[in-house]
């Protein structure tokens, strides 16, 4: 049953929760704000608690949700997130500390963000970490920054190109745009690699960086990272890695020891973060020392065996890019991530990462096309184009009937280079039953675009909503509730 | 410990199906020469038992507002959120859900966003407000870049009564795509107007202002956006979203960004993260503004449904020339501030916006009677208000005075504000009692009678 | 879809949650346990913390719930659960403390539970109160265990009657049961009150106690209640209310000032504590002073201004009824709950309980038989028998039907006095926008039962299983799970 | 503050409808004397932030098992509670719904109740169990009371070495059905086995003996079984959920009921409250057996589905005749219970036995090692002992001591045993570290030199 929009279950004079009386003595508004334009009406809804309750409660039952069932999709690492986090990140000590107190007051939490950053390092293989970044797409700016800093430092302001892989997610370009960096594409060859020849043709004096995703967004390792590494810092250039997949080599192999320079990481995938139905993330970095000078201020510094500061004179830094030291309750969760693993259970996580997506992989490769039929790392990239040729059963109608056997489809149309493409990342918390159990489906659905290709078209089937039309929506832009008598 | 299911008999199927011999050949393509020989230096796992323990300790270190009394605003504040809030966003049908792509899969985060943009929209009085940013800073930021795209002018106009790290923030965004930053100093606590003119003389995209400023002073909105017009530069205000439930909400002066920070919605302090930046706007900038949005449509069928909209704008289909990169942003946080503004409502917030302003103003004439102390400005304010320590020993020295008594003081302006030496900013919420600042005051007298 | 048992998605070797390594020196098993027979396997189901985690997320959304909808379940008060009351329950200081510690530790907890009782005497209108009934049923026994020790404290040992209405609740005759009494049933008049002829008739010198809801199970207040306790006096008996329908008259009338002698609470119902599926509950009774030295030890007592003892010094006691005093937790929420009323809050409850009943009464009477057509309190009985009658449509199918509507069912043929009966108690938490559309479904049910019976009679046609086969559940007992392979 | 919804216009329109003028005229039933004229002498109300501290402020007052050591037990355990029992127990849908008489919304409930029922066989070897009961000492006295109904016999032999709260609560309840409570001694801390053959030779309904006992010790269930067997005399056996990991259970032996306390299972300490009491059963008593039951059927459509079943042996619809009075249970508390045996599976609970099994051997040789303390009885125990301290002062003073230095330090026997003055019930749990041991040994030692 659908539910109605909080303000339509607004009734005029419903109060939920009530405030305190004022306790101090008090004057009027304004003779308190001399000539201060005060507010007339304040238009939010008018609801009960129960209500309020009732309406979230319902909602949360319309959500998919790892907690729910499987979530393979792809590039997201949708990996149980342990509930002893949630507790974790709701201890009042972690919870109810302002930023701004004096530095002896919170060592604690000093102490865990440094403790983080050095953990995040090492599994890196690099010299230091900030948390700072918000999200993936924030480490990969901050790093961009970093690296145009690092080049202007050393007197070459004309680094104006940045290479991206045409497999690369649409953050990596995006970010180097919003450095002011030209972004230039470099092919992948027809193992699902890097085109060497065409990089080292695109290299020249203007070349920045190379951003690489490693494992990349078809599943693959970049068999020949060091030598991609070594041309590029051959031309000048540094070498940034996407860190998104580090679930299939995390203590199984570091972007450091393979040449990149800089990385990021996503808290909110491999450290099992929730990821909040959009957030919060944390995009940490992790960097070598030539770019240690530029991370943001203000870094986190043991100066004793137990005493953390503070250090806001950085004077190489890009600057600050966080209000404060970014988002310190995730943080809390990767702290407990790290520390329930330890080394060797992070290895573990990347081991059965790749297992699952290979299980997967062997499971459904007589049913679907695999553009790049190797062993895969923690995700699998499939194409419906066999479908979509023999009965006009798309990536997409796959991904919707899949919701009608109870999962959450792949990531589809991504990466951009594989037409129809279903990228399923099953994450290593998945067993063997679940797997099957969806395979099972993929290879029915697989069955149905053959012998009931409409079946598929049409489907979902028994979702609380059909398909949406997404032309009306951009066309009948509706962004935000109005009263319809107002 | 790593949570995975496999027994050693899945192992061996699956590596059976797969066609390889041990888990280890799962990694041929991964060089020999970077696979780790030894494990990770990090320290040995702990079960949950002993891990709880440890992190209680970690967190026992610090002194947290349960115990102390918190004076410390400064862009996080200590507002009072209600049971409620927590209970329902922590459910894990919200917390362990995607940003979602599948609307079939998501109406219930999809509705949720679409009241958040809505709610957003009541209490900026703008037209359109997005689905949430990391943290007003970068809001702040991503606003000030929009308006050069729009305007096609590469300078900035920025108030120094804006939070600094805010500030910084700006600054380190500009510097990366070469734009201008210039500051507007104050004067008596708000934005110097006639500074501001002169600095909009030279064509700038936009000017950022506060409300109310860092300083805690109630800005005029009003005559600035109107001297913008003239020259030009667009409007961008970050606005404290409790203050809006007594203040002239932005809207109403034709402002055309107001970002903010969303923290005081429902989030604790959290030691300043995760955060979450909100953004509304006009809706003439539809085609540009950075970030997700959910719109309302209908489905095969009729029904009223809701999914992600204007995504062109995007960078997963946009790529370099979508208009931010944003990604992942605070979806879980917007869906506390919403159940937090529908919990309050509107006398809900205005008794938490007005208690406030009554026991900051309490306070500050409180303060200001101890000798030694008095108000830094007279402009109006808000909940916050700085003052000038007339004293031999440092103002940190009187933080610290007071930290012995378990009060978090407030936060010292020279830090961003060299030219107001011994100076304190301090936020007083709803949630102190007369008693706390009562006693406040007479700590604070007491720390300046063992300076003098 | 339906949810696998726990058992079927047990994989042998599966592990959840890891215990700490043992850091104190182990000796041998059977050295430490000598003789012992020790147990071999251990037939547990083995699970990931995922698998556990997915199961009960997935059973909870088969759950109809207070936080979900309408629950207008007659007898049981649904009101609102506050969340804050949850948060209040989950303390360190509440949850963590042990029983049996030194008194002076837990001054919290007995303040706690003093000012529990005080209230709950307060409310009761009688002189002490207890909270150690775990429920309910468990009150009414006790306070019948104490009514049979105050008679033979009196010397009057052949006092083995007790009186109680044909319209109460099946646990009062089985607690009189329970207490070694004999049960003699009073017929109801035909205003829906005790017949007072036929309770003259009854009173002799063998009645110990008339067991009275008020008000009672069909929603009215027992108006000649003041004669009725006269009465059972004169006769040498005590008078025990059945408290279970205070949402009606708190802050309105108190039992203790109508007479009544010793009354149970059910903080599940009028004090709003989760009643969490089926407990736990708490059913504090209070009474009045010639009751009080029969409670049962230890009892609360406040030996000076702020400091509270155990008094296990209780020699007229009927003993102890409970393994320590009673659901503490709970009564954690019921103080949280009556702070945050107070006096008037308390009323409103009431008020607004018995407008809110009388408004379902006044909106269906046209549709629906009330056998009792008068001003009702808290809750409305309406009666089938009009629907049975034309169509064949009963009660029950009423209350199935519902269901599709995204309702909760009214209790269904309780009391067992009124055919075909439909309590319905709304409660003070729900608006008159939920109560307008449940009236809606029962007014569209009603006519559907005329004009399309057999869609009433076989619904509901929307849940996740529909009727079950209640007799085959007893004919083909299955109880436990069994391993089909064992 | 009462949480109703209902505004002034709500208000007249239902007044209106129901065709009266005011609240007050909706009570005309209620004799006029009857209704308060002044409001009832309560505190007045609080709102949400000033509660939140208040409630505190008074958990505050409270020693609690976060900053002290727990070496209490006496049938409240501090074991280990994983956190996904209470992440997922606390979910809206379980608390805050009814006992399911309606299972078509009610299939959650009920199949966690099917799968606790099995558990609970699992755990105690029995051939079915029931859906909870309020806690092990109303199972045990319902245990008894089921026995003597079924046997005819209107007597009860109960051990001594059987808690003395759960002995207190089984005389109530016999008391009040004026059935004979006879106790059997014990000898060197477990049931005397002489004595209870002599006790046994009048016919008794049965036989209550716990496992381990009170005192810590294990007993000799299988010889007390054969033995009343042979008299006629049914067993009930009051077992820890915890021990049933290690020690083999008592189904195996033939034992007509098991009941136990089930909070070790998944719940905190509560300060002893709500309790779960499990009650399982040889099949013959499904007539007879009190409380709720979930069975397994089938839908209209054949489909499987979970329900209440042998409900004619219930109060609401057998009234007097039922087979006991209980109607509300501990429903959420078995659910709890599920969740944890779930999640620590074999595994997981053997290891909590075995810790605690080791920990308690460790605890008892150290603690007897200090100059006036030794065991005061020498059969094998699990995780609980005795301890006599020779000393002039009181076993209490040493409690004294050791609470100053946050040591819960026991359960002194003598309130519940005069027989044995100057003893101490110690329990160690899986829960507590060598250190925390180690410094109990150190202030008991500490503790014995001052009082001598
Ligand atoms: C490969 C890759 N890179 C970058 C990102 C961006 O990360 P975020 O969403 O945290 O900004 C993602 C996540 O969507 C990704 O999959
Ligand atoms: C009128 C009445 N009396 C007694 C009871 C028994 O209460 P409990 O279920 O708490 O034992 C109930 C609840 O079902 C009831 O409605």
């Amino acid at each position: 049953m659908s539910e109605p929009l909080l303000f339509e279950k607004s009734v005029l004079g419903r109060t939920a929760v009530h405030l305190p009386a004022c306790d101090v003595p008090e004057l009027p508004i304004d003779e308190l704000l001399p000539g201060v334009s005060l507010r007339q009406e304040l238009p939010l809804p008018e609801l009960s608690e129960l209500d309020i309750v009732r309406h979230y409660t319902r909602l949360s039952h319309h959500n998919y949700a790892i907690d729910l069932g499987f979530y393979p999709l792809g590039s997201c690492t949708m990996k149980y997130n342990p509930k002893l986090h949630e507790r974790a990140a709701r201890l009042p000590g972690f919870v109810n500390i302002h930023p701004l107190q004096p530095v002896e007051t919170v060592q604690g939490a000093l102490a865990l963000i440094h403790a983080v950053e050095t953990a995040l390092a090492e599994i890196a293989g690099m010299d230091a970490a900030t948390i700072q970044p918000a999200a993936g797409a924030h480490g990969e700016l901050l790093s961009l920054m970093m690296i145009r800093k690092y080049h202007r430092s050393r007197g070459s302001s004309d680094r104006t190109t940045v290479l991206i892989p045409d497999s690369a997610h649409g953050t990596n370009p995006a970010s180097a745009a919003r450095c002011g960096f030209r972004v230039r594409s470099i092919p992948t060859d027809s193992h699902g690699l890097t085109n060497i020849g065409a990089l080292r043709d695109a290299l020249d004096e203007t070349v920045a960086a190379l951003m690489l995703t490693n494992p990349s967004t078809l599943g693959l390792f970049e068999t020949n990272v060091a030598e991609i590494c070594e041309l590029v810092h051959g031309a000048g250039g540094l070498v940034y890695c996407d860190g998104a997949n580090m679930n299939a080599i995390v203590g199984i192999a570091r972007p450091g020891d393979m040449g990149f320079d800089v990385m990021h990481f996503n808290l909110h995938k491999t450290f099992s973060t929730p990821h909040g139905g959009g957030g919060p993330g944390c995009g940490a970095i992790a960097v070598k020392e030539c770019l240690e000078p530029f991370l943001p201020a203000p870094r986190v510094c043991r100066i004793a065996e137990s005493r953390f500061e503070l250090d806001t004179d950085r004077p190489g830094s890009v600057g600050r890019i966080h209000s404060f030291y970014g988002a310190f309750l995730v943080a809390v969760r990767a702290y407990a991530y790290i520390r329930t693993l330890g080394p060797e259970g992070l290895r573990d996580v990347a081991e059965h990462a790749v297992l699952n997506a290979n299980y997967v992989r062997a499971r459904l490769q007589a049913y679907y096309e695999v553009p790049y039929p190797s062993l895969c790392m923690h995700e699998v990239v499939l194409s419906a184009s066999r479908q979509k040729q023999r009965s006009g059963v798309r990536a997409l109608d796959i991904s919707k009937r899949l919701m009608d056997y109870g999962f959450h489809p792949p990531t589809n149309y991504f990466p951009l280079i594989v037409p129809e493409a279903l990228m399923i990342e099953p994450t290593e918390t998945e067993s063997k039953e679940t797997l099957d159990a969806f395979c099972d489906a993929m290879i029915a659905i697989a069955h149905e675009a053959e012998t009931d290709p409409d079946l598929v078209k049409s489907a979902p089937h028994t979702t609380v909503i059909s398909r949406l039309d997404e032309t009306a929506a951009v066309k009948q832009l509706d962004v935000r509730w109005a009263d319809a008598s107002s | 410990m790593s949570y995975t299911p496999h027994t050693e008999r899945d192992r061996t199927e699956m590596l059976r199906t797969i066609g390889v011999e041990t888990l280890e050949d799962l990694f041929a393509s991964v060089p020999p020469k970077f696979r780790l020989e030894a494990p990770l230096n990090l320290p040995e796992p702990m079960d949950e038992l002993t891990l709880v323990r440890h992190l209680e300790e970690v967190a026992g270190l610090n002194k947290s507002t349960s115990d102390w009394s918190c004076f410390l605003g400064a862009g996080i504040y200590d507002h009072f959120v209600p049971a409620i809030v927590d209970a329902l966003a922590s459910r894990g049908e919200f917390a362990t859900a995607y940003t979602p792509y599948q609307p079939e899969l998501s109406q219930g985060m999809l509705q949720a966003m679409y009241e958040f943009q809505t709610l957003i929209c009541m209490l900026t009085g703008m037209e359109m407000a997005n689905a949430s940013m990391y943290d007003a800073a970068t809001a702040m930021a991503e606003a000030a870049l929009m308006l050069v795209e729009v305007s096609g002018r590469r300078r900035v106009a920025v108030s120094r009564a804006v939070h600094p790290h805010y500030r910084q923030v700006v600054r380190t965004y500009l510097t990366a795509s070469d734009v201008e930053y210039v500051e507007i100093p104050c004067d008596e606590g708000v934005t110097d107007n006639i500074r501001l003119k002169d600095a909009t003389e030279t064509p700038a995209a936009c000017l950022v202002i506060q409300q109310p400023n860092f300083l805690g002073c109630v800005e005029d909105v009003d005559a600035m956006q109107r001297m913008c017009e003239s020259s030009g530069a667009r409007t961008v205000v970050c606005a404290d979203p409790v203050s809006l439930a007594l203040l002239t909400p932005p809207g109403k002066y034709g402002v055309d960004v107001v970002v903010g920070e969303g923290q005081p919605l429902g989030s604790p302090l959290s030691f300043g993260g995760p955060l979450l930046g909100f953004f509304a706007f006009k809706s003439e900038f539809l085609r540009k503004f950075p970030g997700r949005i959910v719109g309302r449509t209908r489905d095969t069928q009729g029904r009223r449904g809701f999914t992600m909209t204007l995504r062109t704008r995007e960078q997963d289909i946009r790529r370099e020339k979508a208009t931010s990169n944003i990604c992942t942003n605070e979806a879980l946080l917007a869906l506390s501030a919403a159940i937090h503004l529908a919990a309050l409502g509107p006398s809900g917030m205005r008794s938490v916006a007005e208690l406030s302003l009554q026991k900051a103003h309490y306070a500050a004439r409180h303060f200001s009677e101890v000798p030694g102390v008095r108000m830094l400005f007279s402009k109006p304010f808000f909940k916050e208000f700085a003052l000038r320590l007339d004293t031999r020993r440092s103002v940190h020295d009187v933080c610290r005075y007071l930290a012995d008594h378990h009060i978090l003081a407030g936060y010292p302006l020279d830090t961003a504000y060299p030219e107001w030496p011994n100076t304190l900013l301090v936020c007083v919420t709803e949630k102190r009692s007369k008693a706390e600042i009562d006693d406040y005051a007479h700590c604070l007298r007491a720390a300046m009678e063992g300076t003098k």
